[in-house]
């Protein structure tokens, strides 16, 4: 590894254009992220472009890869990939590193970690899992049966924070918590308000519902409230601070966690174009000041050995006391 | 005469190269029964349609009660009280009788009153002198009934004039008589009644004036009592046409061809026994309904015998699909050329090469397409098949050249039992004699011919023994010198009291 | 039992029938589920079904004129988001006024659809796949990124889909369950017995014999498009007031559900037969067994769709056999009918 | 018969749809050429294709289910299907070569049963396909679960993602070759002439002694079978599998087969068509993406073509002729 040189400052003014590719368009939380690297692409007076470009939700995952080829072929800088296309991305990723296009991903990343230069973390998998299972363990007052609602079988953070949270919740503390079930809404507000009710029907002693996904939360929150069973079973996972919050006021989800996209928006783009232009190596051990942000170092990824990662965090849990403000 | 109520004034159409009508011109007026001939192709369809507003004229004027007009549509049409009755029925499948003769009434309210439609249903259908549940939905009808309920339709509403293309081409004697009745019936309400037909004989039972036209063509207007067969005929086809209804000898040879036992469809049609000899025309007479159209279905293997044996050449034979019974010999021309006949927007070649595709193609599969035109340009020559080429399609055809294709079709297959399932329906005389000249020489080389007919005249030109039907029962068969047209109808009936009849 | 089936006209015939398969799914569920014969079932399925019902209808209607409607599930997801704008931008709007907006919303897309099918004469199944990829994409050009939330939206419009107009012992009446059933079965009593509704029966059954009639199809046709879209747009604003949360995603899919629920519901895809009701069982049986898949411990939450898709399958198998036995029947019935005049007379 | 002046015949070319539609790739390729220096590279015109050769393989025998007046929606399930059965039998550590067999008959089998319900039961392939998609892609997802299966043989792997011939991957050869073959299939053969006229009146097909049901069952076991063979492709592609392999493919299918020409209703088209519409379609997809207009626009202006492709040609057939047509496929 090379010697940490003391919080390096990027070099602003370098041309490099390069392209901020989300799940597919249309998402609030994506066009966040945009607006974080808008910022920080202002920020270094890049010359370049910064181009907004995604899918289709229908056609995401072809979308994706498409992208990617298309942006190898353009000979772009870097591409900052939110994968929603799991390791289908890998050839494509792969030919546009070979193309000299840097692969950044962020938000969701690729599980094997091939033809990915780095990873920008929201936060640690492993301690989302741990956060979820103490805001579970809160909620349930330590012991009773909970749900998860995830988005679809195929989203691979999802998949690895429940992973996550079922390692954690093999801890003794929280040894009543039972988790009965795992089910999928495909991200889709009827789909997973009808599992959510399907859950309540099938475990009359339900008491939690864990969502990891902004739509699932929402649709489950809504669901209990309209069914008047916010008092029996409770809503918590990941979420928006603006979509949530009445359902935390009135205690459906009195607990859940989120971090801010524009921020993640606004690293992303501060090493994909350290990587593009050249001025970081992406080697582990790396260190590097991302403008407002501070300093931040790449490390190993502990979730996917031989990736590695940058780890944004902490992430906020939002409760009555400051769901308030950060709806604003 | 009073001032006329619907005239073309020097019309023309054209469709691409084929000049469908040229020049026409046509007078009619309140009251009168006017009847239009012409082989097929002559135009006779196309003119209708120009005066329903299905085609637009290329040339020349279309006026109502002497104001001229342009009728953009049927609805059109409608408005101006002009109906039309097509050469093929066309029905809703899905509704039922009843709402079928009602579906574009005009006014009436916007909700539809049931029981006064039906009531007003079975009135019309009375008038027309069929029976036939309203209530039943219409996919079931026969041709006829289909029919029937179309000319209900157009009685429905108050029509000034009334077009029938062909109405009783599928019809029987008996049917055919009823219609006539009406249409003279609404004449004389002063109704102005085109009336197309092939069969010249009821022309003069029908007809107060007569229009003949040819290759789209006016040639002569006449009051029907200043002509006759002859002269029609001479004009129509622009030449002299033989006596084609005297029958010519049998070519019946011993060897038993077909012999059918007891041949029963449950709830269809039973107990249907005959033997066929090679070079034998066996008739089937019946009124529609009588179930002849099944019976052959049965024997193509289409609609498979639930009971009855079937001896083909000699040997037994079970027939469950026509593949089975082309391999063996047998050939069925369908009644419904459009449904069931020809793929109406493929080629005429396609069309003949349909039946016999397999001699077509080479051992990889590959269709020899020399061979196929060769095929086709024989057939167009053989049947004087009218078109422009053999790619045309057989949709742009006039009703009896799609006929000739459909021979063809099974012509080329050569096979020895031929089933023709109303043969000449919608076809002029002279394709008539053409078709029976060639059902004769396919006797004549030895095939069999069963010929299904509801054409009496047809029936006893053909047949050398009648096999007469009735609600799917086999009544009798007669032999050639003891059948005529009142013995058959008696039968047919169910009258089987000759005396009666026959007086 | 055949016999006296037989005596029905089709159309009650096929309704029967899918009430049978309906009985006999829920009793199969309720020996597998525990506490599953309730009115809590009954509640679930009612108010979940409201929506899809409205589709469905609207997809019939277009489907009797031998026609389909792929766009439905962009047309509702962009009324409701559009809806949701509306709302948000002016929150003391009338409900009426909002409610009208999204019928109309819907039907200017249902109009855009039928202008194209009926006067222009393109294929209704390319139109609307076009439509389809189309509208979706407008409405993420006009989302441009935000998505309605259910804070933006006023109380009375989150809450009405569940106001219990009346109840009968479990079973609670719901606002929206209520609103689409009586919708569904005035647009049935419609197609029953007004004339210009029978035109898009005798449309679908044989266009060719229409125009020789003089019905004037294209308007005939440009109506079912036009209510079936006002009729998605109406589903759109329940969507918005049930789910409050809209993004681009939103009726993703309705249109093969609703299709499906057509068929199901015993509507001819080839137009010229079948009716709503029929639909809103088949959107009923759909949902009902989409639902209690989730809760039958036998299957894992991985087998729903395989099973689904199973069930949907054999349910329309055995309606179409059962159909034809029947229709033989009275065919038979009817023979011996004739047979009867025949030999009397 | 005088011979028409070779200008007037060129006309008369042009005039077809085909011909339009050589005009239109004409157009759109000289646009592309002319907005995006990358256009034009070799590396690009592989790619073009690579990014969606599943897909208009799969288009070519689409084609000829819809000139029979039938439809398959179930083609992309069954692509998904066959990605994830191989994953799956290749996690059991079953041989690939093996697993390609199954997987293939797998999809022989898939159609086979559309094949069954649409003949011997006789419900229209719209519903039977429609339940199949949903089906086909739940054993899949029965298979594969919340997993993602990857680290196939590198020759599996190589097969979807290097060159075979040169730089030209083995999926394209493929391609071409079932292009050929099939286009012969349909435009010369028995078989070809068949499928015309079932699509065309299967009832005056029936009466020429012509088996309708055997010849719509091989036409759907076709289907299964090339979806199958496209599904492995993607596999090889991709190099990993998951339950939402191919989700939604059927729809861009059909959109290229209708684009080019053929009837929605059956019994006209020809594979030509398909193949103009295809180039077309992925010559301006490749050419918007390289002028970086984002995803939904792009599917946008196909929706836009799509209704074009109908509009222009506006010529021969009536709306009375395609409703019979429609009716008579459908009885
Ligand atoms: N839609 C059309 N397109 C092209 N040609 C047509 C069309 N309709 C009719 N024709 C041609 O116009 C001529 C007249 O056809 P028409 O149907 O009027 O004859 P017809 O007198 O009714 O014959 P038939 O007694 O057999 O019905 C024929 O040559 C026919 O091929
Ligand atoms: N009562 C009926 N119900 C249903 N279908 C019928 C009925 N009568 C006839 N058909 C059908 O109509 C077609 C015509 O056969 P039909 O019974 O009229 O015998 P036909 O004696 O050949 O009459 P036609 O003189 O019209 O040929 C056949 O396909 C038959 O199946
Ligand atoms: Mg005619
Ligand atoms: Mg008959």
């Amino acid at each position: 590894a090379v010697p940490a040189a003391a919080d390096m400052m990027l070099e602003g003014g370098q041309e490099v254009d390069m392209v901020l590719l989300p799940k597919f368009l249309g998402i609030l939380v994506f066009d966040q992220a945009n607006e974080g690297a808008q910022e920080a692409h202002a920020e270094l007076e890049n010359p370049g472009e910064l181009l907004f470009v995604g899918p289709t939700p229908e056609n995401s995952v072809a979308g994706q890869i498409e992208i990617m080829t298309t942006s190898a072929t353009q000979g772009q800088g870097a591409v900052m990939l939110s994968n929603n296309a799991g390791d289908q991305i890998v050839p494509s990723a792969q030919a546009a590193q070979e193309a000299g296009t840097r692969v950044v991903t962020w938000d969701s990343p690729i599980p094997s970690g091939d033809g990915e230069d780095v990873f920008v973390a929201q936060v640690d998998f492993g301690s989302i899992g741990v956060v979820m299972a103490d805001m579970a363990h809160s909620i349930l007052g330590g012991s009773g049966q909970m749900a998860v609602l995830s988005a679809t079988p195929d989203a691979a953070n999802q998949n690895a924070w429940i992973a996550a949270m079922e390692e954690a919740l093999e801890d003794d503390k929280y040894a009543d918590i039972e988790l009965v079930d795992i089910v999928y809404g495909d991200d889709q507000a009827e789909v997973s308000y009808n599992r959510a009710l399907a859950l309540v029907d099938q475990y009359p002693d339900l008491g939690l519902i864990m969502s990891p996904t902004t739509v699932g939360i929402q649709a489950s929150a809504k669901a209990m409230q309209d069914e008047g069973l916010c008092d029996q079973v409770r809503v918590s996972g990941l979420g928006l601070p603006a979509e949530m919050l009445s359902y935390t006021l009135n205690g459906c989800a009195p607990e859940f966690a989120l971090w801010d996209f524009r921020d993640l928006g606004y690293l992303t783009y501060y090493t994909a174009y350290g990587l593009a232009t050249g001025q970081l190596s992406g080697e582990i051990g790396e260190t590097f000041t991302a403008g407002r942000m501070g300093e931040y170092t790449i490390e190993e990824d502990p979730g996917r050995e031989g990736a590695s990662r940058i780890l944004m965090g902490p992430f906020t849990v939002y409760t009555a006391d400051n769901v308030e403000a950060a709806a604003q | 005469m009073t001032q006329p109520v619907l005239s073309l004034d020097h019309v023309s159409k054209r469709f691409g190269s084929t000049l469908a009508l040229s020049d026409m011109s046509l007078v009619l007026f309140p009251g009168e029964v006017h009847a239009i001939v012409g082989e097929n192709g002559a135009g006779k369809s196309t003119m209708i349609k120009i005066m329903t507003g299905i085609h637009q004229p290329s040339e020349g004027t279309v006026s109502v009660d002497d104001t001229v007009r342009t009728i953009s549509g049927s609805q059109t049409a409608r408005e101006l009280g002009i109906a039309a009755i097509y050469q093929e029925p066309m029905v809703f499948p899905d509704l039922d009788v009843a709402e079928n003769i009602f579906i574009s009434q005009v006014g009436g309210g916007w909700l539809q009153n049931k029981a006064k439609q039906r009531r007003e249903a079975s009135a019309l259908i009375e008038r027309i002198g069929m029976d036939l549940d309203v209530d039943r939905a219409a996919s079931g009808l026969t041709l006829a009934e289909q029919q029937a309920v179309e000319i209900a339709r157009a009685l429905s509403q108050d029509v000034r004039v009334l077009i029938m293309d062909e109405p009783t081409a599928s019809l029987s004697a008996h049917e055919a008589e009823q219609l006539r009745r009406i249409a003279r019936q609404l004449a004389a309400d002063g109704v102005a009644v085109v009336y197309i037909s092939h069969r010249l004989e009821e022309i003069f039972e029908v007809a107060d004036r007569v229009t003949v036209i040819r290759d789209g063509e006016h040639i002569s207007t006449r009051l029907i009592t200043e002509t006759d067969t002859d002269t029609m005929i001479a004009e129509m086809v622009g030449r002299e046409v033989g006596n084609y209804f005297a029958k010519a000898k049998s070519h019946a040879r011993d060897e038993v061809i077909l012999s059918v036992g007891g041949l029963t469809l449950d709830g269809v049609f039973e107990n249907i026994d005959f033997e066929l000899r090679r070079g034998e025309v066996l008739a089937m007479a019946g009124l529609i309904g009588a179930r002849r159209t099944d019976v052959a279905l049965a024997l193509f293997g289409i609609h498979p015998a639930t009971s009855g044996t079937v001896a083909y050449k000699g040997e037994p034979l079970k027939i469950t699909s026509p593949k089975q019974a082309m391999d063996a010999g047998i050939a069925y021309v369908s009644e419904d050329r459009r449904k069931l006949g020809l793929a109406m927007p493929m080629a005429i070649r396609a069309n003949i090469s349909l039946a016999t595709l397999g001699d077509f193609l080479s051992k990889i599969g590959l269709i020899n397409r020399e061979k196929e035109r060769a095929t086709a340009h024989q057939f167009r020559q053989r049947l004087n098949i009218r078109t422009p080429d053999i790619e045309t399609e057989v949709g742009m055809l006039s009703g009896g050249n799609q006929q000739k294709v459909m021979l063809a079709k099974w012509l080329n297959m050569q096979p020895d039992l031929l089933i023709f399932d109303e043969p000449t329906r919608g076809i002029d005389v002279g394709a008539k004699a053409e078709v029976h000249d060639l059902i004769r020489d396919f006797v004549k080389q030895g095939g069999a011919a069963i010929v299904i007919s509801s054409d009496l005249p047809e029936v006893l030109a053909m047949g050398d023994r009648i096999l007469v039907m009735r609600e799917g029962e086999q009544m009798a068969i007669l032999d050639h010198e003891e059948a005529n047209q009142e013995r058959i109808m008696a039968l047919a009936t169910g009258q089987d009291d000759l005396g009666r009849v026959a007086a | 039992m055949m016999r006296a089936l037989s005596n029905l006209n089709p159309q009650t015939l096929r309704i029967i029938a899918l009430l049978l398969v309906l009985a006999l799914v829920i009793l199969f569920f309720s020996t597998q589920i525990s506490n599953y014969l309730n009115g809590r079932l009954f509640n679930r399925i009612s108010s979940s079904v409201a929506i899809m019902a409205l589709i469905a209808t609207a997809q019939t209607l277009v489907i009797l004129t031998r026609n389909i409607d792929l766009s439905v599930g962009s047309v509702v997801g962009f009324t409701a988001f559009a809806t949701g704008s509306l709302i948000a931008a002016m929150p003391d709007l009338h409900p009426l006024l909002l409610v009208s907006f999204s019928m109309l919303f819907g039907a200017c897309f249902g109009a855009f659809n039928g202008f194209f099918v009926a006067y222009a004469r393109v294929p209704a199944i390319i139109v609307t796949l076009a439509t389809m990829a189309l509208f979706r994409s407008l409405l993420v050009e006009f989302a441009d990124g935000k998505s309605i939330t259910s804070s933006q939206l006023p109380q009375w419009l989150t809450s009405f889909p569940n106001t219990r107009l009346f109840e009968l012992g479990q079973f609670q009446f719901r606002a929206s369950f209520v609103i689409a059933v009586v919708i569904v079965i005035a647009v049935h009593i419609a197609l029953q017995r007004l004339r210009v509704a029978r035109k898009l029966y005798a449309i679908g059954s044989n266009p060719e014999a229409a125009e020789m009639a003089g019905i004037n199809q294209k308007l005939t046709v440009f109506f079912a498009f036009v209510c079936a879209g006002a009729l998605t747009g109406l589903a759109g604003f329940m969507f918005l007031a049930r789910f409050g949360n809209i993004t681009v995603v939103a009726g993703l899919g309705f249109e093969l559900k609703s299709v499906a629920a057509a068929v199901v519901g015993g509507v001819n895809i080839f137009g010229g037969s079948g009716t709503v009701f029929g639909a809103l069982i088949g959107a009923v049986l759909v949902d009902l067994i989409e639902t209690s898949l989730v809760r039958w411990q036998l299957v894992s939450e991985f087998w729903r769709e395989a099973v689904l898709g199973t069930l949907i399958l054999t349910a329309v198998a055995l309606d179409a056999v059962v159909m034809r036995r029947l229709v033989a029947l009275r065919a038979a019935k009817h023979h011996e009918k004739r047979e009867k005049e025949v030999t009397h007379g | 018969m005088d011979k028409p002046s070779p200008l007037a015949s060129m006309w008369a070319k042009v005039q077809t749809w085909e011909g339009f539609l050589v005009c239109a790739l004409i157009f759109i390729v000289l646009m592309n050429t002319a907005l995006s220096p990358q256009f034009m590279t070799l590396g690009n015109q592989i790619n073009l294709f690579q990014l969606s050769i599943e897909k208009i393989i799969v288009a070519l025998v689409m084609t000829f289910v819809i000139i029979n007046a039938e439809i398959d929606l179930s083609v992309g399930s069954m692509m998904g299907l066959a990605a994830c059965a191989f994953g799956y039998l290749f996690q059991m550590g079953v041989d690939p070569v093996l697993a390609i067999a199954i997987v293939l008959l797998i999809g022989a089998a898939g159609g086979a049963l559309n094949g069954f319900f649409i003949t011997t039961i006789g419900l229209p392939s719209l519903v039977v396909t429609l339940a199949t998609l949903i089906g086909f892609r739940g054993l899949a997802r029965v298979l594969v679960e919340d997993r993602g299966i990857t680290d196939f043989p590198d020759w599996f792997d190589a097969l979807g993602q290097q060159g075979w011939l040169g730089p030209v991957p083995f999926a394209l050869i493929a391609f071409g070759v079932l292009f050929v073959c099939l286009y012969v299939l349909l435009q010369r053969t028995g078989f070809g002439r068949k499928t015309y006229v079932i699509g065309t009146n299967r009832d005056v097909a029936a009466f020429a002694g012509i088996d309708t049901n055997k010849h719509k069952m091989i036409l759907f076991i076709m289907s299964g079978l090339v979806s199958a063979f496209a599904g492995l492709l993607y596999a090889a592609r991709v190099g990993a599998v998951r339950g939402d392999v191919a989700l939604g493919f059927e729809l861009d299918i059909i959109t290229m087969v209708l684009l080019g020409g053929v009837s929605i209703f059956g019994g006209s088209g020809t594979l030509l068509g398909t193949l103009l519409a295809i180039l077309i379609v992925l010559n301006l997809r490749n050419g918007m993406a390289l002028l970086n207009i984002t995803g939904h626009i792009q599917t946008g202006v196909i929706g836009i073509l799509l209704i074009a492709s109908v509009l222009l040609p506006r010529v021969d057939v009536s709306t009375l002729l395609r409703g019979k047509k429609q009716q008579e496929s459908g009885s």
